[in-house]
């Protein structure tokens, strides 16, 4: 049984991610995006909502991999590389922004910004 | 390019040069000049063309002159003329000194911006005739909607906002549908013939071919914008606003030549690109128009504003046009030319005696004014004459134009023409058409009646507060005023007693239309027949 | 109406006119009809100087436009209008003398031509000149000159304001009325017809200034359009039917011989229905023009207009228009089944109402006015009798004693301000210098009684009445008719008596010629006290001038000597009349008729005898002829002598019966109120003005406002809500741009789910239909 | 790798560009900081020059979509830089006049420019996209400068405040269509567009492939400001400066239907069923929202700029037509070809919004704030004429009034959608074209008919001239353009070819025939 698990294991490593296994690893992105997102809906602070969006991407991210895995490819995990990095941009603007909206309105709140409507 | 290539451009590019002139170079003072100057030499090439037109091929386009400028949209500068738009060039340009000179105490502030977009205006309506590609067709036929936008919502009177917003989003909103519809026919005949083309010729030439189901569809499409602009009722409640609020010459233009436009593009694009649907659908129409004159005359009748009196009157008026057109018959199709032509004369000259009537006492309120004869006495007989052309008094304009429409209704019911006429295979329409049109001749002799005996017959009113606006006014018409209405007057005498020359004139083209009309109805019923036939066959044999 | 249908077969196919019962050698002769027939079927070309007819009052109709515009001052206008009129009336007489006895066509210009296939509608700018058209032109041209040179006097106040325009409206009047008579066409015979119903319309309202005038044009502008409307729809018919407009096609149109043919044995179902209503809808227009029952009350109130006006169009000439379209058009309408019966009935009741009305009104004009009606209500009955002779006759009777008559009420008017009333005049022809109007009054008055054998109204009336009684089932429409013709003198010496006769008294108008811009009124009371006889101080009546007398003296001769006019010819045609018709479309047993009943010969169709010959019916053991000349002259007598008796003055001016000594006060007065409110509703119209604006004016006018408020309200309101609905929706979905962070987020999360969803359930269903 | 690299030429070239204009941006001496915009324009050439010579991408969906594409963004880019100017450091400058001391560390003239051309350089890396990697780093490249841009255009809490939104809701919009991009890796195992087109081309469009497409297309939805991402929209182009909503108005806007378009061809159109049905249906629902929630909204506006973001919205929604029209067949023709006519119309949009904001930015109320109430533009005919008829040119051409450039487009359009049997959704772009002209059509009454008496706030000229240029420069194109229109519209057309070798998905579907087409077999 281990014998045969092992030169399986061998046989196609690194093995290819299985259907009920992506399908965990894709519920679990599902379930980090839908997170992020209903937390970005809810939360006011804008730190958290921005950290929420990091959620977001991150769920997306694991998407990418668990496919590229599945898929046995480099692409996913390249991919993911290259949101990290982006996500890492973003995250320096968003405390930039952050701060500069803390200095005028002295609250974090995302709701004390609404002049602009209609 | 032959000589009267060149004229034909010159009636589109001298008004707008002149509109340049007006606008960049010219004092305020001088743009009445310019303009004035400008449309009387207009009418040069204007004569010139019509006398070198070759009206025993009146079916052709001539003077046709083609450039390509958009070869992927398959848009081309192609413009040529068959006599029915000839025909109604001349009236454009004719209309152009007229209301000019209609102008030039109507308007004393903003003098640039008027006379540079009535130029504007002539040019476009120049254009909206002498195009012979649909696309170029549709961009003059929807340009014509800016300076008249301008002349109602910078001269107009009171409710003049309200009016322009109206007039042009109405009409816009139905020529989108057109151009939809228009797209469609370039595109089907681009299915038949590989080719994308917008020459008019050759789309009208094959457009027949759509199914029935395709043709109902353009046509509702085309009429969407041609019976806003007619208007048919009851896409009419824009015309009355905008006629109201206009400046004098912009209703008389309107009334001229823009509704004509409509009715037109009914005749030129509607019935010929959707033969068969119009056929199907003709009956329907002329139940619309004949609602339209009867309903608008009634309207009429109870009016006190007498701008909207006469507003409204065109809508009954059209109504007889597109009786016409849809008689699809040569009498009601020369008809209904004629009474393109001609009811802008009649209702322009109305016009006019508004707007003069205007300048002096500042009201167009019957109840305020009445008995002005007594006043006035040339105005007034000015204003019973056109009152009297309006009606439809025979040796005036209106009146041959609303026989044969009458009579088209009255033919194009096969069981009451005589058979191997063109357009007589058929029943479109039948003499109810023609008794319920009919009534319109009384309503119109009521309301128009009505008005003349307000407002010149009767004891004298006034208003006490008249005289209080600007200059001195002289009693009765001026010399000026006098000058503009006389080519109206002739042009109603004209077409009253010599319509012979038009209707020969258009003949060849309406014939054309008919035939065309019925060869497609013709062939359509064949190969319904045809497929009854194969159906009966296939039913017989299981 | 259904009862007289096949008494209308019986009518064409075996009634015998007694003017012809002596047999018509000419209509018999089979030679002489097919001479005949073959001008007809081939018209020819006439001489181009018949234009100056209609062209002469035309140029007239310029030259005074011309006046009027460089403001002359003078009675040039007057002469200008005399004299081309004149020049008119001699080109006319010269027509008469010079025609062969086939019709010809003098071409003016093209006018309407349409062109479809190898057939084509064509209305040109041409004359038609038969016979009828000759005996229509000579009394309207005639006409026309005698009472323009009267109004130059009467209408001589007005010089420098309105006398150009009354002049020019007179020329044009003319040239309509030529080309109503003369057009070659159907289309020249509408122009004509709108034409003078614009000229009608102008002089009614020239006296603009006055309310009253202006809505009476209006009325018999809108009244007479309701008629056209009929007329015009008639035209296309034919058009539609027939495939053309001219005449000389017309009635040599194969169709319409057949169906004559057909009619005269009284096949009328071989008749298509819609060649049957061309007659109906011309017959409308007829009974427009005409002031028929039910389309006469313009005429009344007509009157308004300056009375040279009432005289030449509203009694004398454009009035008949409609009986000269249903002579022009006889065989369209012998085509027809209910066509003439229909004239006929509707001419009687309109004789009958309109002479009782007559009866009650006080106003001499209008009085005048109502006798036209109901003398033209005579004619439509002479017309429906089949006797197109009869009617053409009193055409022109007609038009010599009540062109006469209206011009002397014109000259009372004229010389007592503006009074018509006829309880306030009284022996005006006593009066110094109203000796010929009343002489003339006279005579004019004893013509529409129809006197026997010394008025020519006699002798016109007479030929329709005795054609009622020889007509089987029709009777009585002749009794009718001869109860109106007592009404009728009864009616007309009322006013003789009143006004013309007894004491002197006279109370002036309250009418200064408010047309003038100068005052007339002062002009006469420069002399005020001289006078002192009148009542009205300061007032003394203007009497007519030499014009206006030698103008009546010539009507009043005219009414005499056309009295002659029943015995030139009277073998043949039973007068001149009828020797006019006979040769004409007109005459339902004209050639045209014999050679569309030769053409039926060799049908199916044959028939026993020709076309039109009655049978000679016995009235009370006499000859009918005979037997009418006596009662509609004890009638006429006794008429007149009713009138004696409750308006005429005592002594032998009331003919020795009357007992009146005031000018307001008479016998009838006591008996009128016996009678209840029956003489109020008569001196009302029996209230038909009334009932037409209640019934029909005032709903419409509120129907016209209910649909202004609907174009106002539901059609431009739906156009405003479709214009509305995107300003609607935003403002509906405004609130989804809150500005708040959370809410667009909110949003765009839910967009994205929803739209997912829906698509996936879109695409799901589409497919599953699939 | 030469050849990719020979791709991106353009990209290269305005990235060494922004190098340079970073730094000269912050030069102490004055000459240089002022000629930092030129920098940007010489290397805005330089980048259109290149991508006049790029040669034909091989592989790619669209071989061709490189050169066209470029040089208008190029040519716009220079437009906006036109506008641009001045609008940062106008503070400093002052300071720098009245002898204060030149400050880098205040001055944002170098990262402002800088982030435009990194904009722009993102704009055109989508273009040259073959792959999801590629693409979503070229959106977000595109991206992310703006957020910056928007919240330091003006000193005004109002950008602060669409800096904010934009960059949250951008976020969130790029976390979904990353999330889509996930789904189409995971559905096809590949990232390179040409060979997913090739999965599903062969093995058929998965449901999760379906998913992660619809869910990249919505994701993208905010790029190209539709619905229902369009919510920023109108409170950013409010808060940004006139010059940088311009930008927000062809940049981003240009980039998410250049990846739209891209991501559609790996579907495919069918050659008469369209696209596949799920994203046909998809695209035709937002189209149509998209255009009338746009329309609907601009007319309750009195901000103009409120009004642009709306009509921009509705323009969108325009140009989706194109999208769900597709290229038709191969060699057919611009008035089928819907791609062809959406990027023709991208150019005409950018050209005809550029002017409109232009007028916008070279006018200012006297207290220094920006032009934006409609009161502020009234009359502006007859107080500075130029920019007056620049608004009216160019709103007309917007309302899509013939003949200007904007009719032409819209005429693209419509021929597209009519060509490829889309006839309601063209039906809705007429009527939404006529709601459209409702508030155009106030915008020129108030510009050119309404006397200046009439405003209530006086508005004065802006001190720069370039954004003056930049107006009558666009106006001018809109009218010019008109004759020389037919290169452009010849250039879309072969930019919008699809590679014939291009193997399409919606081809191979098993899809019931639609009885609409039946009468054409």
């Amino acid at each position: 049984m281990i014998d045969s698990a092992l030169v399986l294991a061998q046989q196609s490593f690194p093995a290819p991610l299985g259907d009920s296994m992506l399908a965990h690893y894709l519920f679990v992105s599902a379930a980090m995006f839908v997170i992020g997102l209903v937390g970005f809906v809810t939360r006011k602070n804008m730190i958290i909502m921005f950290l929420c969006t990091e959620l977001m991407f991150q769920g997306a991210g694991l998407a990418l991999i668990a496919f590229g895995r599945h898929h046995l490819g480099a692409d996913g995990q390249t991919f993911v590389i290259f949101v990290l990095c982006v996500a890492a941009a973003e995250a320096a603007m968003a405390l930039a922004l952050v701060v500069l909206l803390f200095r005028h309105r002295e609250t974090l709140s995302a709701e004390a910004w609404k002049e602009l409507n209609g | 390019m032959s000589m009267e290539v060149i004229q034909l451009g010159l009636l589109m590019d001298l008004p707008i040069l002149a509109a340049l002139l007006i606008a960049f170079v010219g004092k305020p003072k001088n743009a009445y000049k310019i303009a004035l100057i400008t449309s009387l030499i207009t009418v040069l090439p204007m004569l010139g063309l019509l006398a070198s037109f070759d009206w025993s091929h009146g079916d052709q386009y001539q003077f046709a002159w083609s450039l390509s400028w958009l070869p992927d949209l398959g848009l081309n500068l192609s413009i040529g003329v068959d006599s029915v738009a000839m025909l109604l060039i001349a009236l454009s340009v004719l209309l152009g000194p007229i209301v000019v000179l209609a102008s030039k105490r109507a308007i004393i502030e903003n003098r640039k911006m008027y006379y540079a977009w009535l130029m504007v205006l002539q040019a476009a309506m120049v254009g909206v005739f002498a195009s012979r590609d649909l696309l170029l067709f549709y961009i003059f036929f929807e340009f014509t909607l800016l300076p008249m936008f301008i002349l109602i919502r910078v001269f107009g009177s009171t409710n003049r906002v309200a009016a322009s917003m109206k007039f042009f989003l109405y009409t816009f909103t139905g020529s989108m549908m057109t151009l939809a519809g228009m797209v469609y026919v370039v595109y089907f005949v681009s299915t038949q013939t590989g080719v994308w083309t917008l020459d008019i010729a050759t789309l009208t030439h094959h457009a027949g071919a759509m199914s029935l189901t395709e043709q109902t569809w353009v046509l509702a499409a085309l009429l969407a914008g041609f019976a806003v602009k007619v208007p048919l009722f009851p896409f009419h409640t824009w015309l009355p606003l905008a006629h109201t609020e206009a400046p004098t010459a912009g209703s008389v233009i309107l009334a001229g030549v823009l509704l004509k436009l409509g009715t037109y593009g009914i005749y030129r694009f509607a019935i010929p690109l959707a033969p068969n649907a119009f056929y199907e659908y003709a009956p329907a129409i002329a139940v619309l128009a004949i609602i339209g004159i009867i309903y608008a005359g009634l309207i009429c009748w109870v009016q006190t504003d007498i701008k909207k009196l006469v507003a409204y009157s065109s809508v009954s008026h059209l109504g007889f046009c597109v009786l016409g057109l849809a008689a699809l018959n040569v009498s009601g199709f020369s008809g209904s030319i004629l009474y393109m032509l001609s009811h802008g004369l009649s209702t322009g000259g109305l016009f006019l005696m508004i707007g003069f009537m205007y300048e002096r006492y500042h009201t167009r309120d019957m109840r305020q004014v009445a008995g002005l004869a007594s006043k006035m006495p040339v105005w007034a007989t000015f204003m019973v004459f056109f009152a009297m052309a309006s009606v439809g008094l025979p040796g005036l304009n209106g009146f041959p134009s609303e026989v044969l429409c009458l009579i088209s209704a009255f033919q194009s019911d096969a069981a009451w023409s005589a058979a191997g006429e063109p357009g007589a295979w058929g029943s479109t329409l039948g003499p109810w058409f023609a008794v319920f049109a009919g009534t319109g001749m009384v309503i119109a002799a009521m309301y128009l009646l009505y008005m003349v005996g307000k407002i010149c017959f009767g004891p004298l009113v006034e208003p006490k507060d008249h005289g209080h606006h600007g200059d001195p006014i002289p009693k009765d018409l001026t010399a000026r005023e006098i000058t503009s209405l006389v080519p109206l007057t002739a042009g109603c005498l004209f077409f009253g007693l010599q319509p012979t020359i038009l209707l020969d004139a258009i003949e060849k083209p309406v014939n054309a239309t008919v035939n065309l009309v019925e060869h497609s109805v013709e062939s359509m019923n064949a190969s319904n027949e045809q497929t009854d036939f194969n159906i009966i066959a296939e039913g017989a044999n299981p | 109406m259904i009862q007289l249908t096949p008494q209308l077969t019986t009518l064409l196919s075996t009634l015998t006119n007694p003017m012809v019962a002596l047999s018509d050698p000419a209509a018999a002769d089979p030679h002489a009809a097919a001479t005949t027939a073959h001008a007809v079927g081939e018209v020819g070309h006439g001489p181009a100087w018949v234009l100056l007819i209609p062209f002469l009052p035309l140029l007239g109709f310029v030259l005074n436009a011309i006046y009027a515009a460089i403001g002359n001052k003078s009675k040039l206008p007057a002469w200008t209008t005399v004299g081309l009129l004149a020049v008119a009336f001699a080109t006319t007489l010269s027509m008469f003398l010079s025609y062969d006895g086939s019709p010809y066509t003098v071409h003016a210009f093209d006018w309407i031509q349409v062109h479809f296939g190898d057939k084509s509608m064509i209305a040109d700018f041409s004359f038609y000149v038969d016979k009828l058209t000759i005996l229509w032109m000579l009394f309207v041209t005639g006409l026309a000159t005698l009472i323009a040179l009267y109004a130059s006097e009467y209408m001589s106040n007005d010089i420098g304001t309105g006398y150009c325009r009354f002049f020019s409206a007179f020329g044009l009047f003319v040239f309509s009325m030529s080309c109503l008579v003369m057009g070659d066409n159907l289309l020249m015979l509408y122009l004509g017809w709108e034409g003078v119903g614009l000229c009608s319309y102008l002089l009614i309202g020239y006296f603009y200034k006055k309310p009253s005038a202006v809505a009476a044009a209006k009325k018999a502008f809108i009244v007479n359009r309701i008629g056209d409307l009929g007329l015009a729809l008639g035209i296309y018919l034919t058009f539609v039917h027939f495939g053309t407009l001219e005449f000389a096609e017309l009635f040599s149109n194969e169709k319409l011989m057949g169906y004559v043919a057909d009619a005269s044995v009284g096949n009328f179902s071989a008749i298509p229905g819609q060649a049957q209503w061309i007659a109906l809808l011309l017959m409308i227009g007829a009974f427009g023009k005409s002031a028929q029952f039910p389309l006469y009350v313009w005429l009344p109130d007509a009157m308004e207009g300056p009375t040279p006006v009432s005289a030449l169009i509203h009694a004398a000439t454009m009035v008949t228009a409609g009986v000269y379209l249903i002579a022009r058009m006889y065989p369209v309408f012998l085509v027809s089944e209910f066509a003439l019966p229909t004239v006929a009935w509707i001419g009687t009741i309109t004789a009958v109402l309109a002479a009782t009305i007559g009866m009650a009104q006080f106003d001499i004009k209008r009085i005048m006015a109502y006798s036209t009606v109901s003398q033209l209500g005579y004619m439509f009955a002479g017309l429906g009798l089949l006797t197109t002779t009869g009617a053409a006759f009193h055409v022109l009777t007609h038009a010599f004693f009540k062109a006469l008559l209206f011009l002397a009420c014109g000259a009372v008017m004229h010389g007592f301000a503006g009074q018509l009333d006829l309880r306030k005049l009284s022996g005006v022809a006593w009066m110094k210098g109203w000796g010929i109007v009343g002489v003339t009054m006279l005579i004019g008055c004893m013509n529409l009684a129809g006197l026997p054998y010394i008025t020519s109204g006699f002798y016109s009336k007479d030929m329709i009445i005795a054609e009622a009684f020889v007509t089987p089932g029709y009777s009585i429409i002749g009794w009718l008719l001869i109860v109106t013709a007592i009404l009728t003198a009864y009616y007309t010496f009322r006013v003789y008596f009143r006004v013309f006769v007894g004491p002197q008294h006279a109370e002036p108008g309250n009418e200064h010629h408010d047309h003038d811009d100068h005052a007339h009124g002062e002009e006469h009371n420069h002399d005020a006290g001289q006078h002192g006889d009148h009542h009205s101080s300061g007032f003394h009546p203007h009497a007519p001038g030499w014009a206006v007398n030698v103008v009546l003296a010539v009507l009043a001769f005219a009414s005499i000597a056309a009295i002659s006019l029943a015995y030139i010819d009277k073998a043949e045609h039973h007068g001149w009349v009828g020797s006019m018709v006979h040769d004409s479309t007109a005459y339902f047993h004209s050639p045209y008729v014999e050679q569309a009943h030769h053409a039926a010969e060799g049908t199916a169709h044959a028939v026993d005898g020709p076309v039109g010959f009655k049978a000679p019916k016995a009235v009370f053991g006499m000859d009918a002829h005979t037997a009418m000349i006596l009662i509609t002259g004890i009638g006429g007598i006794f008429g007149v002598l009713v009138a004696a008796f409750f308006h005429g003055p005592k002594g032998w001016q009331g003919l020795f019966i009357g007992g009146r000594t005031e000018a307001a006060k008479c016998r009838m007065d006591a008996v009128a109120r016996r009678f209840g409110p029956i003489p109020k509703m008569a001196e009302n119209k029996w209230y038909v003005d009334e009932i037409y604006h209640a019934i029909l004016v005032a709903p419409l006018r509120v129907f016209s406002h209910v649909l202004h408020w609907l174009d106002k309200l539901l059609v431009d309101g739906l156009v405003n809500l479709f214009g509305f609905l995107p300003r609607l929706f935003a403002w509906v979905i405004r609130p989804s741009q809150s500005g708040v962070l959370q809410g667009y987020a909110v949003n765009m999360a839910g967009g994205v789910v929803i739209l997912l969803v829906v698509v996936i359930v879109v695409v799901l269903r589409a497919g599953g239909a699939a | 790798m030469s050849e990719k690299l020979a791709l991106i030429v353009p990209e290269i070239l305005l990235f060494i560009t922004t190098c340079i204009v970073m730094i000269t941006g912050q030069w102490p001496q004055r000459a240089v900081r002022q000629f930092t915009p030129w920098i940007c324009g010489i290397g805005l050439i330089a980048a259109a020059g290149a991508a006049t010579a790029t040669p034909d991408a091989v592989g790619t969906l669209f071989p061709a979509l490189i050169p066209y594409t470029k040089v208008i963004i190029a040519m716009v880019g220079l437009l906006l830089l036109l506008l641009l100017s001045g609008t940062v450091d106008r503070d400093i400058e002052t300071d720098v006049d009245r002898g204060l001391k030149f400050n880098p560390i205040n001055s944002n003239r170098g990262e402002f420019y800088a982030f435009f051309l990194f904009s722009l350089t993102g704009l055109m890396l989508t273009v040259s996209a073959d792959d999801l990697i590629w693409m979503f780093l070229a959106l977000e490249l595109t991206s992310l400068p703006t957020y910056i841009m928007v919240t330091i255009s003006t000193k005004e809490h109002k950008s602060r405040e669409a800096g904010v939104k934009y960059f949250f809701l951008g976020a969130l919009g790029a976390a979904t269509f990353l999330y889509g991009f996930a789904m189409l890796y995971g559905a096809t195992g590949t990232t390179n567009l040409a060979g997913i087109a090739q999965h599903f081309a062969t093995n058929g469009i998965s449901s999760i492939g379906m998913m992660g497409m619809l869910v990249a297309l919505l994701g993208i939805c905010f790029k190209i400001a539709a619905f229902p991402m369009h919510f920023y929209t109108p409170d950013v182009y409010q808060g940004a400066a006139s010059p940088v909503s311009a930008m927000l108005a062809f940049v981003p806007k240009t980039a998410g239907f250049i990846a739209m378009i891209l991501l559609l061809a790996t579907v495919g159109w069918h050659a008469e069923l369209g696209l596949p049905g799920e994203i046909n249906a998809l695209l035709w629902i937002i189209a149509a929202f998209t255009m009338t929630l746009g329309n609907a909204l601009a007319l309750i506006q009195r901000s103009v700029k409120r009004m642009l973001a709306y009509s921009s919205i509705a323009h969108s929604g325009y140009m989706m037509v194109g999208l769900i029209a597709g290229p038709g067949q191969s060699g057919d023709p611009f008035w089928r070809n819907g791609i062809a006519a959406v990027l023709f119309y991208l150019l005409c949009y950018g050209v005809m919004t550029t002017g409109v904001f232009a007028v916008l930015s070279a006018i200012e109320k006297r207290n220094g704030q920006e032009a934006d109430d409609i009161d502020d533009i009234r009359g502006l005919c007859k107080s500075y004429p130029a920019l007056g008829w620049v608004l009216v040119i160019c709103t007309l051409s917007m309302l899509g009034f013939p003949p200007l450039l904007g009719f032409i487009g819209k005429f693209g359009l419509f021929s597209s959608g009519v060509s490829s049997g889309n006839i309601g959704l063209v039906v809705v772009l007429g009527i939404n074209s006529a709601i459209a002209a409702w508030y155009y059509l106030g915008l020129i009454a108030a510009a050119y008919l309404d006397s200046p008496g009439d405003s209530v706030s006086t508005v004065t000229a802006s001190p720069f001239v370039s954004r003056k240029i930049a107006g009558v420069i666009s106006a001018g194109c809109v009218v010019l353009l008109l004759v020389f229109a037919q290169p452009l519209i010849e250039g879309a057309r072969n930019a919008a070819a699809l590679s014939p070798a291009t193997p399409n998905a919606a081809d191979h579907a098993p899809l019931a025939p639609d009885p609409r087409h039946d009468e054409d077999h």
